[in-house]
């Protein structure tokens, strides 16, 4: 059958000009015409944009009237547009599996820019190639899988609650994973936000609410990703539901319990300034508004007595004997929201951080000057509890920092996994500049006798209403400084003595402040690497989880029904973590919104005459697709369509070489090979 | 293109763009174009807290901006006291004590050597050391019961020779300061 | 253990004293140094003139040891760095071993690549271990206060010393000193560079640079400076009367060397340590030990 | 065939044996799926194994093949062809990176796509070598990282296994060069394909007399198609996709496999097969007789008459005629 196909191919070839893009370097009459003398081929053109809707129809109109049978598109990666060619291709009666394209833009004119006349030998050879491919195509029916109209929220930060609340909205059951004991992430750690001063809790703990209120989301807190398996529109997976000895359903957050536990530790949501009881609610606005049992301080569990809490609650809430469990959870989407986590200042020494009570981070800040933190709002000295009078900001610590990994930033041993958290960033983190512009003037609204200063690389402040409220700090009196300190020093007295210098008046300044804050980046989220892998999802080179495409795609990642939201994807505001929510909801909305997709069909079509039923593939294929069965002449390979993913692991194995891969044969790849190297 | 001040010292009207390039291709050189003039270095330095005319993140930025000749004939290229300090905290690994190195390799090339750096190379070429071990010093050693040292050593002149530091040297590079 | 020692130029002879008392403590703690008297300048104060010179000189060193199949040890900080870094480049980039090595063949010398370069103190911390060197104490010097210098290229550039001590943080001297009993003295300036490099451009920058720290150590109460540098000996030791006279200020700060400092916990008299013949006497010091 | 080789084995043979054949009859038998390999060396006939060691005339370690560029003297007079087999998730996207943020590099490679690179069979790693290739990469998924789990690591098996040949054969083994590209690592890409050509310039062109192997054209064409034979071949196979298993993986007996047992066991494999691919490859040219293939491979009579018994056996040779005193064979293929 395929020999028939073969000498029967009328293949139409369109080299693209993207523009200058290509035509910029590689000579697209030339390769025209070396395409016209390949076998098959019974049309060749050029065009400027073949993506373009005039460049489409060229292709439909040749389809038709040429009565091609197999296209071939020289222009850019098929990551990019193989799905719009496709799609043309379907929707002019030609089986989409009949295109392949030839990348003479990403892997030729935009690398080989230099050498034009190697770029067009090369392209030359791709578009062969592409050809001998398009000539053993063979038309593929595409299995239909389930969609289930569910979608999974990753994360309850802003932007995971953000996403949940449209989704729910729209009326689809929601998901919401959080792996601590409440929804809220960071925002809920703010004290206010910029550049409206609003206080943070007071506009995020509606939202909470609402959450909890809306019949369509379901909250999954103390819960984490351990497995996904299946494919969009049909993922299957297993959270993992950690105890909170508390029965969410009976707790009424009353607090009794609490305010009798023996036992005190330090405060996380405070960062470790203030303190908890070893049962407690993480702040008074958490939701599920339900206390929890910190199992590793508990006295009960630690020491296998004392259930005051259980004696205190009315409601007889606690539940000791809650265990671990997993839970197995199918949605059609999956959006991943996970955030961020603060950079370690510990990372850089010379800064002090962890070793001066007074030099404090951003995030300290906030818990410091909030109403409801550790100091009740009061700005005091973690070494002294003094007010201070004279207080640095240090911009860009832990951000804009390129310098190379073997300076020794991570021999701080008792960082322990964390270690990555203090290695250094080379990006700027986007909103450092905005925060301490707010903190310094949060500083002088308490404190309008206070002396701040700031010292930083460049003034960030893109972004709506921010640089008018950095004009406004400067007319409060905030000192901004440009020029970055090497080091912090103690003074006797607990005061910080901080050298730089102050590039516009061209003095070294050696200044001594109360306090010190750094302004520590945003870095990727403690375990993103484990979830990326669990997910197949790619991470860029910043750490953080790779975007779908740059520019057009920025809310969806790489694999179908997965999307991105929040600062999981790069740091960014809450203004824009809510707005790419919005844009995940709604992408995963549309996945939803279908009754069944499209798989693509790759999978192995076994002979059964030369397989011997040796097991190879069936040890070697991670997804189970493959099962050697015993049949009437033997024991014989049998693949699994559903399960299959089409990796090709099975057919480049088999000691018989009796697996084919549909759309990737060997056949197909060898010519590919043969021609990509043809000497002409 | 040199870089020529006019008569007012603080007015440059031309700058050559071609020299931040020519400091990237010698060794020690290659990152001074990603200094973002964070200022870090500067406010590290002990040499810049003694002496204003040291400033390494503005010798940086002459650079940066082309004023050759403003640079290399300076005196203030050799103030560098190699401590290493900017080095381990400048975010955009400039590696600047390596970058004053470059310019001080240019600046010989073209002539100009500070004589104590001159005075250094000459002891070494022609001792092999910078000191010169005479028999008095190995009188003294051998009293101490300590191995004697030969002196001079003509593989180190031959050293010299080859990579055309001697003629460098030699050919006039007149001093600085 | 088998090390060739790198003396460099200023030890030999101008600083026997660290030179005596490095080799007598190592022989103690059976660490074999071997000299090879054709050991020429390191390379390290004509880096700034001519890079290729600078590098050619070390090569030229570090095959000399190949020759002899050791690893180098070094006394003084300045040699460790440029040593360091070059055997580090030629193990890491091919092409400049290929340059090098053709250079090195006019020469009748040749090199592969495989030289380690360690300072002396170095060795003692990581290879002989704070453990022996603690058992080997028969005389804790617990009346004794001092006060390291770590100097620059003992620890600079960071990313050539494999993060054996952390630049910003320093610890491995303070240790070695804890081991010998004494008391370790901390003082603010204890990073800082002693400006010996600068010497010979200004003067009396340098000689600034140098007294601030004089003045910080002479206020901590430190009776002596410990020092593993020939070049930081100049500052602080050769120069800390001009130093002091020209403020109208007497120091008398002894400075001595790290293994003089562990030589007499061991039990070594001061005399084959040659502590009579360090620039500052350190009369008073030797008291308290009688 | 080659010249020359075989390999010291200690009772290799019988470990595959014993380890495929225990699968075979499990499939066959129950298809119980427990896995029950036996991996003692204690059962293996040694007498079954005749051991014969000849001197390896051309085994290149093309790692360390530096010094052809001075053999080659002028310096960008040969630009080396090289395929890529990229899988699409990461490689490949890695790739497109370097396109889009304009990276510079050599055009020596063509690049062909592939989901997985484990999808890429051992033989297709050798296609290429038959056409005007100087060189292949193999580009994939960082470890854990891969797409589909594990592609990537059946890969790097493969590539190894492929590398061993190559030697064996007398071809360098650099030719071959399997590394990992993440989507994001676009700057990593040029510099590797930078690497890799560099790497293949010094070995020199394939089948020319100047290059690291010093092979002519028709000779090396000759042995990678031996080598794409062996690739073929079931045992090899077998072998390739059990190795990871064999050396990380403990067996029902809790035994694991020695790397250098392993390695044993593959040399004798690969002796094995190399030498049976090359009689079958001159028998498919036309009718030969055992005295013919044993000048021509330049071995031992006794040792092909054994070989070419066991290819009759195998129903890859059948008796053509005799001529004179020796029978002839030819390919049934």
């Amino acid at each position: 059958m395929q020999q028939g196909i073969e000498s029967s191919a009328r293949i139409g070839v369109y080299v693209c000009h993207c523009g200058l893009n290509i035509a910029g370097v590689v000579d697209v009459e030339a390769v025209r015409e070396s395409a016209r003398s390949l076998e098959g081929v019974v049309v060749v053109r050029d065009n400027r944009y073949t993506c373009s809707e005039v460049g489409q129809k060229s292709i439909a109109d040749d389809i038709r009237e040429l009565m091609l049978n197999r296209v071939v598109i020289a222009s850019c990666s098929p990551r990019l547009h193989e799905k719009t060619f496709r799609t043309l291709l379907e929707k002019s009666g030609l089986n989409p599996h009949l295109l392949e394209m030839a990348n003479i833009r990403e892997h030729c004119s935009w690398v080989h820019y230099d050498d034009p006349e190697a770029a067009t030998e090369k392209a030359k050879h791709l578009v062969r190639s592409a050809v001998a491919r398009a000539r053993l195509l063979q038309p593929l029916s595409r299995a239909k899988g389930r969609v289930i109209p569910k979608v999974m929220v990753v994360g309850g930060g802003v932007a995971g609650i953000s996403a949940a609340l449209y989704l729910g909205g729209m009326g689809i059951k929601t998901y919401l994973v959080e792996r601590e004991p409440s929804i809220g992430g960071h925002m809920a750690m703010l004290d206010k936000t910029f550049p409206t001063l609003d206080c943070s809790l007071c506009i995020l703990s509606p939202k909470m609410v609402e959450v909890a209120e809306c019949e369509n989301i379901e909250i999954l807190s103390l819960s984490e990703i351990e497995k996904v398996e299946g494919q969009v529109g049909d993922f299957r997976i297993q959270v993992r539901r950690k105890p909170r000895y508390v029965n969410e359903e009976k707790c009424v957050g009353c607090g009794d319990c609490a305010a009798k536990c023996p036992v005190k530790v330090e405060d996380e949501f405070n960062r470790n300034m203030g303190t908890r009881k070893a049962i407690y609610i993480p702040f008074p606005q958490a939701i599920p508004p339900a206390y929890v049992i910190d199992e590793k301080n508990c006295r009960y569990f630690t020491q296998g007595k004392c259930k005051v809490c259980e004696k205190v609650c009315e409601r007889g809430a606690i539940e000791y004997d809650q265990t671990s469990y997993t839970e197995t959870i199918e949605v059609g989407a999956i959006i991943v929201a996970t955030g961020f986590q603060p950079y370690d200042a510990r990372g850089l020494p010379q800064y002090g951080y962890g070793r001066f009570a007074n030099v404090i981070t951003s995030l300290d800040f906030e818990r410091l000057i909030c109403a409801d933190g550790p100091t009740y709002g009061k700005l005091k000295r973690p070494g002294d509890g003094k007010v201070p009078k004279r207080v640095a900001f240090i911009q860009c610590v832990g951000s804009r920092n390129a310098s190379s990994g073997d300076r020794g930033y991570e021999s701080c041993p008792e960082m322990g996994p964390r270690a990555e958290a203090a290695e250094p960033k080379a990006y700027c983190s986007r909103v450092c500049c905005m925060i301490t512009a707010k903190q310094a003037f949060m500083v002088l609204e308490k404190y309008p006798d206070a002396e701040v200063y700031v010292y930083y690389i460049d003034m960030r402040t893109a972004g709506k209403g921010f640089e008018e409220f950095y004009r406004r700090g400067r007319s409060e009196g905030i000192v901004f400084l440009r020029g970055k300190p090497g080091e912090i020093e103690e003074t006797d007295d607990g005061c910080l003595r901080v050298v730089s210098e102050d590039m516009d008046s061209g003095c070294i300044l050696d200044l001594t402040f109360d306090m010190v804050v750094l302004a520590q980046g945003l870095v990727p989220p403690h375990g993103l690497v484990e979830l990326a892998q669990k997910m197949n999802l790619s991470r860029s080179e910043d750490g953080f989880l790779m975007e779908g495409h740059p520019k057009l795609r920025p809310a969806e990642t790489g694999i179908d029904g997965i999307y991105l939201a929040g600062c999981v994807q790069f740091p960014k505001d809450i203004p824009d973590s809510v707005a790419q929510a919005g844009a995940a909801a709604a992408a995963a909305a549309v996945t939803c919104s279908k009754d069944t997709i499209e798989i693509d069909p790759l999978g192995p079509v076994i002979d059964a005459e030369l397989c011997i039923g040796c097991k190879l593939c069936e040890m070697l294929c991670p997804y189970g697709a493959i099962r050697v069965e015993l049949t009437d002449k033997g024991p014989k390979a049998k693949s699994i369509e559903v399960a299959c993913k089409g990796c090709g692991v099975c057919g480049a194995s088999c000691s018989t070489k009796a697996i084919t891969m549909k759309h990737y044969t060997d056949s197909q790849l060898t010519a590919q090979a043969k021609a990509i190297l043809e000497v002409v | 293109m040199e870089s020529v001040q006019s008569k007012d010292a603080s007015v440059v009207t031309i700058l050559d763009p071609k020299f931040k390039y020519e400091v990237a291709r010698e060794p020690g050189g290659e990152n001074i174009k990603y200094c973002f003039q964070c200022g870090t270095c500067t406010s590290g330095c002990k040499v810049a807290e003694l002496d204003r005319k040291y400033n390494p993140r503005k010798i940086i930025r002459m650079v940066i901006l082309g004023m050759r000749e403003r640079v290399l004939a300076s005196d203030f290229i050799w103030l560098c006291a190699t401590c290493y300090t900017c080095h381990e905290r400048c975010p955009q690994d400039v590696r600047i004590p390596e970058v004053m190195n470059a310019l001080k390799n240019i600046a010989v090339r073209e002539g100009y050597i500070h004589p104590a750096f001159r005075a250094q190379a000459e002891l070494i070429a022609g001792n092999g050391r910078l000191y010169e071990v005479d028999e008095l010093a190995n009188e003294r050693r051998t009293d101490w019961g300590l191995r004697e040292i030969p002196q001079g050593s003509p593989e180190v002149a031959e050293i010299f020779g080859m990579t055309g530091l001697a003629d460098l040297l030699s050919g006039g590079a007149g001093g600085t300061s | 253990m088998k090390m060739a020692v790198f003396l460099g130029c200023t030890v030999p002879v101008r600083n026997l004293s660290y030179e005596l008392s490095a080799k007598r403590v190592a022989g103690e703690l059976g660490l074999e140094l071997v000299d090879i008297p054709e050991f020429s300048c390191c390379g390290y104060p004509v880096k700034s003139v001519h890079h290729e010179t600078a590098y050619l000189l070390a090569a030229r060193n570090l095959a000399l040891a190949e020759e002899k199949g050791l690893d180098i040890c070094t006394l003084c900080s300045a040699c460790t760095s440029v040593l360091t870094e070059v055997a580090r480049a030629l193990d890491t980039d091919e092409a400049l071993l290929d340059t090098v090595s053709k250079n090195l063949g006019m020469l009748g010398r040749r090199y592969s690549g495989k030289v380690k370069v360690k300072h002396f103190v170095r060795v003692l911390y990581e290879d002989i271990g704070l453990e022996t060197i603690q058992s080997a104490v028969k005389r804790p010097l617990d009346m004794f206060s001092i006060a390291s210098h770590y100097g620059c290229h003992y620890l600079k550039p960071s990313e050539i010393y494999d993060k054996f001590d952390h630049p910003e943080m320093p610890e491995s001297l303070d240790k070695l000193v804890a081991a010998t009993g004494a008391r370790v003295v901390k003082y603010r300036t204890q990073k800082d560079c002693c400006g010996g490099a600068i010497l010979g451009v200004n003067e009396e920058t340098a000689l600034s640079m140098a007294r601030a720290k004089l003045d910080d150590i002479s206020s901590s109460g430190a009776d002596a400076i410990n020092l593993i540098c020939p070049f930081c000996s100049v500052m602080y030791g050769a120069n800390q009367r001009k130093i002091g006279s020209s403020h109208g200020v007497k120091y008398n700060l002894p400075i001595l060397y790290y293994p003089q400092i562990l030589g007499l916990a061991m039990g070594i008299s001061h005399e084959e340590l040659g502590l009579m013949q360090n620039p500052i006497k350190p009369r008073a010091l030797l008291a308290k030990i009688s | 065939m080659a010249e020359q080789v075989t390999v010291d084995v200690n009772q290799a043979e019988g470990v595959l044996e014993t380890e495929r054949v225990q699968g075979l009859e499990q499939a066959s038998g129950t298809c119980n799926t427990i896995e029950a390999q036996r991996v003692e060396a204690e059962q293996v006939e040694a007498e079954q194994v005749k051991v014969e060691r000849v001197e390896v005339k051309h085994a290149v370690d093309a790692e360390n093949a530096f010094d052809a560029e001075e053999d080659l003297g002028k310096e960008g007079a040969f630009e080396p062809v090289i395929v890529g087999f990229l899988c699409n998730w990461c490689s490949y996207a890695g790739a497109d990176l370097a396109g889009t943020s304009r990276l510079s590099y050599p055009t020596n490679l063509r690049v062909i796509r592939v989901m997985c690179s484990g999808r890429v069979d051992p033989g297709l790693m050798l296609e290429p070598f038959l056409s005007a290739a100087d060189g292949v990469m193999v580009l994939g998924c960082h470890p854990a990282d891969c797409h589909y789990m594990t592609g990537n690591y059946q890969a790097e098996q493969r590539v190894l296994c492929v590398k061993a040949l190559l030697a064996h054969l007398g071809i360098a083994s650099g030719r071959l060069y399997l590394d990992w590209v993440s989507a994001a690592e676009g700057a990593r890409f040029a510099e590797l394909v930078a690497e890799f050509t560099n790497q293949v310039k010094k070995l020199g062109p394939a089948g020319c007399g100047e290059s690291q192997e010093g092979l002519s054209r028709e000779e090396f064409i000759r042995r990678v198609r031996v080598a794409k034979r062996v690739c073929e071949k079931e045992k090899f196979r077998w072998l390739v996709g059990r190795r990871k298993a064999l050396l990380e993986e403990e067996n029902v007996y809790g035994e694991k496999l020695q790397a250098g047992k392993f390695n044993d066991l593959m040399s004798f494999v690969i002796t094995e097969e190399c030498l049976r691919a090359a009689i079958e490859l001159l028998a498919e040219e036309g009718p030969i007789s055992c005295k013919e293939i044993a000048e021509v491979l330049g071995m031992p009579a006794g040792k092909v008459l054994e070989h070419t018994a066991y290819l009759k056996r195998a129903g890859l040779l059948e008796l053509h005629d005799v001529r004179g005193q020796s029978p002839r064979y030819v390919a049934l293929r």
